[in-house]
């Protein structure tokens, strides 16, 4: 059974200085609240590991908390470019980032192999690009019926992943509806799990398009109402694009950057 | 890149009678691009220009177009154009919202996708695409794109590719920096030798007119001008030597309701903050 | 889009002589309707693809149908053994009937490959087992990340799938909830497919833990009211224990079972 | 094999003032297996005696045993003994509902589940077991069982196995005839070797008594009898030489409690037509 937690306490326990850590959330449900109590609690020389690094990990970086970013596509939707993190990889502020880059279709299936037990899974992908030349994690795999070549990536397996779900119930089962993206398989690769909710239910009535994560494959949950924002829980609230747009100028110099982490984050409560 | 258009150049558009007939050049690729989609098929679409010019098509000649979102809706119907490609009225509008996994696995990659969009940070005449980085090399770039994402299967798998990409120098270069996604490699043949399955790029569609691989060399051609556009334009917004086909054909410009929709979609791209919280459904 | 057809039509264009077919429904959603109708037909030489072929193959199987089965598990599920598979292994009676055979966890994955377009699929599975030995379909595969030895399986790509739904509507997407198997990955592995549904509506209101097949992701969807009995649909009918009880008397001799075949299936309409 | 045993030998109950104290050897077999499960544990059930010794465990003792069956029901909680394992009770119940590539590759495969319940047509002594064919080779069989279906898997990735299995010398077998799905392989190491991560049968639960192996050898040996049982009729019982434990111990019968909750569950397993049809939910 998960046990339920508060957010510091959940971040406390789980996420450790140089863990490999997964925020996962595709647009939808980023668990940007939890991303600041990492922030808050000042972790250093994390793997940090995400499809869409957008502006929650824009703000880990900047932080200094990153030692290492794994993803497939690090942008602010819809409104160009992440400040922080190009600062990090062109500059090496405030400190170098080392990437492992992929595609979503890879990244996507390094989770289901972690969720699967298996050390590696096999796509149809990367052919023909420059993204194998820069990482050994990237390998041809000969088919051994038809003897075609395809594509294998190694399993990821974080020791700690976090998402944001709309409910949980006391005994830690975890209810997603909406996009649910890629946060099932990211919970079940990892070793350790936090999932913060927008609220905590007595029962949880059944959602069409509804995914439900067992409280026993659950390591901790936080009730954190709004812990998606500026990203969204869809029946809860909606994304604050304003948020996105304004990030742009808030991320593009350090000095803004600082001083909106410094209000935002080190001086915010546990709830963002 | 910016949803937004910042070019501003507008062009004098045919018929002095009709109040509607300026349009930005932003407007003219895309509405060349929706009218590309026919109707019926499944269309790989990513945030910006693809999704605008996918809804487009979607609200004027292509009622039953499929719409497929990498964050897992399938056959999206929104009323406004979404925000990101996981917009929330992506999956309540979708006939089916599915896994970021099983999106790739089970709906790209055996190729039951169509057609697939994308846009590009630089270009090659085969239509080899880059959104990675931009000079310098790639452990110390002088500028960090965003990376893949979707691209390199969507290149690889969807039953065509079109591109969407505003075209001068610096994009439609003579050897992109970084190979992100595959268009035909070296030259004819090199997609087979690689196992890909999908047909490539059909289309280059910019705003200045449209580029298509030539059927025998795969070199990108300009085969279409938009109105008031000249061949000169065309070659001096392209860092290698533009090849410009022998019947180069100007398309049709905007029509009033192509416009009047392109724009009421725009229209319902507005920003806004989150809103209260609401008691779940 | 998906055509909507008969029965009759739907079996008579998709499913031929020769054909590998896939009839799926894991306990639930049983397409019982089209495999009688696939017997009136008269289709031959077939080859049975089915996770669990229970009594819909056993008929199909005494009814000369099937020149090989590919499964993981043939019984009559919570009685007995399934007598007509018997005698046709053990007797070759009507015919030979060729074996290949799995493990469900093997057969599962041979439908994600298929649907997937890869030619084979990974899994930690048969290991140490005799099955490897009676099939060429069963092979080691190393990790090229950990040098492991794992376990590769060929894609399934039926023919034909056939299942059956609770709804389709008029475009002929499909909704299934409930138990919902591997009827996905069974009907996306296939070159085509067929789908029986308890009705067509106009609309398909969304329903929770519902599964919905794009209509143009199936070939053909026909209105087969109760065309899972004696299995059942959640929401429209339960399962006829009786019936599979009875089967195990009906099926024992070949005459009381060519007798039941007579009157049930070749002299009954398209609806059994 | 039948759901419901054959057997109709009742053994005479330790209290003569208890009306319930006469129980079946069926019963006392799943007993013996449902004390087996301690509470909060994740077990995948198999139709028939685990099914039943599952939820009997949940009704008594063991309120939070998640039953996971491969149909795809992620802890159901059914309130009468489902049919098949594709019941639709256990949907209805069940936390969730997932496919069955899922069940397989997500929540056995990589060692979530605590326990497996497996019954066998034939055992040996390392705990080996078919269930595929009987005599004759593998092409001509004189007796062709049902399979595989989730047992090796089961067998392989489970935290632990308990196999539940009536005792008689064709069943405990001094070799089966086709590994359905691995024990101890040949003996201690076999399983490391093979690089199967479960740790294998814990227990064998007949209608006799209880096996557990050696800790050195591996080998199945009787640790403990059923009421009323002899260790000479289990040595009967099995085909090879039974080893028996130094300490061998007498179970407790089922208490009333047990039987009375066994025979309602029991009671619910009955058949039935189909209904007539309903208006969907």
């Amino acid at each position: 059974m998960a046990k339920l937690v508060s957010l510091a306490d959940g971040v406390a326990d789980l996420v450790h200085d140089g863990d490999v850590v997964a925020l996962e959330g595709f647009t939808h449900l980023i668990p940007f609240a939890a991303g600041h109590e990492i922030i808050r609690q000042r972790r250093q020389e994390l793997t940090l590991v995400r499809m869409t690094p957008d502006v929650v990990y824009d703000q880990l970086i900047g932080a200094g908390c990153a030692r290492r970013l794994v993803f497939s596509w690090g942008g602010n939707p819809g409104v160009g470019s992440l400040h922080r993190f190009r600062d990090a990889v062109q500059h090496a502020w405030p400190r170098p980032l080392e990437l492992e880059e992929h595609s979503h279709a890879g990244m996507a299936n390094r989770y289901v192999a972690g969720a699967s037990g298996l050390p590696f899974a096999v796509l149809r992908g990367y052919t023909g690009t420059d993204l194998p030349r820069h990482t050994t994690n990237i390998r041809p795999i000969t088919c051994p019926f038809t003897g075609e070549t395809l594509t294998a990536v190694p399993a990821l397996r974080p020791d700690v992943t976090v998402v944001h779900a709309q409910r949980a119930d006391r005994a830690g089962n975890v209810q997603i509806w909406g996009i649910t993206g890629v946060q099932k398989e990211a919970v079940l690769a990892a070793h350790r799990s936090l999932v913060t909710v927008e609220e905590i239910v007595d029962e949880l009535e059944p959602v069409p398009g509804q995914v439900v994560l067992p409280g026993w494959a659950v390591s901790a949950v936080a009730e954190v109402p709004g812990g998606a924002h500026p990203s969204y829980a869809q029946g809860y609230s909606v994304r604050d694009n304003d948020f996105y747009r304004a990030w742009d100028a808030v991320s593009r110099h350090r000095d803004t950057f600082r001083a909106w982490l410094d209000q935002h984050v080190y001086r915010a409560g546990a709830v963002a | 890149m910016s949803e937004r258009s910042e070019r501003t150049i507008r062009h004098r558009g045919v018929s002095e009678t009709n109040a509607m007939a300026d349009w930005t050049a932003d407007e003219m690729m895309t509405v060349a691009a929706a009218r590309q989609l026919r109707d019926g098929v499944a269309c790989f679409v990513g945030i910006g220009l693809p999704s605008t010019a996918a809804n487009l098509a979607r609200a004027t000649h292509a009622p039953n177009l499929v719409l497929i979102y990498e964050s897992g809706c399938l056959g999206a119907k929104p009323d406004r154009l979404p925000l990101s490609i996981g917009d929330g009225i992506l999956a309540d509008t979708a006939d089916a919202v599915v896994s970021v996994p099983e999106v790739f696995n089970y709906w790209l990659q055996p190729g039951r996708i169509d057609v697939g969009f994308l846009g590009a940070a630089q270009l090659d005449r085969y239509g080899n695409i880059n959104t990675t980085v931009v000079g310098g090399d790639y452990d110390a770039p002088k500028v960090r794109l965003p990376g893949a994402g979707g691209a390199p299967e969507i290149a690889a798998s969807c039953g065509e590719v079109v591109v969407i990409v505003r075209q001068n120098p610096r994009t439609f270069t003579e050897r992109v920096d970084f190979v992100t996604s595959v268009g035909y490699g070296s030259g004819p043949g090199e997609r087979e030798r690689l196992g890909l399955r999908g047909g490539g790029p059909r289309l280059v569609i910019t705003d200045l007119g449209v580029l298509e691989p030539d059927p025998v060399t795969c070199e990108l051609t300009l085969t279409r001008l938009h109105p008031g556009v000249t061949p000169e334009q065309a070659r001096a917004a392209t860092a290698w030597d533009l090849a410009v086909a022998e019947r180069l054909t100007t398309g049709e410009p905007p029509t009033a309701r192509e416009l009047a929709v392109l724009r009421a979609l725009e229209a319902t791209k507005h920003g806004g903050r989150g809103e209260p919280r609401r008691p779940p459904p």
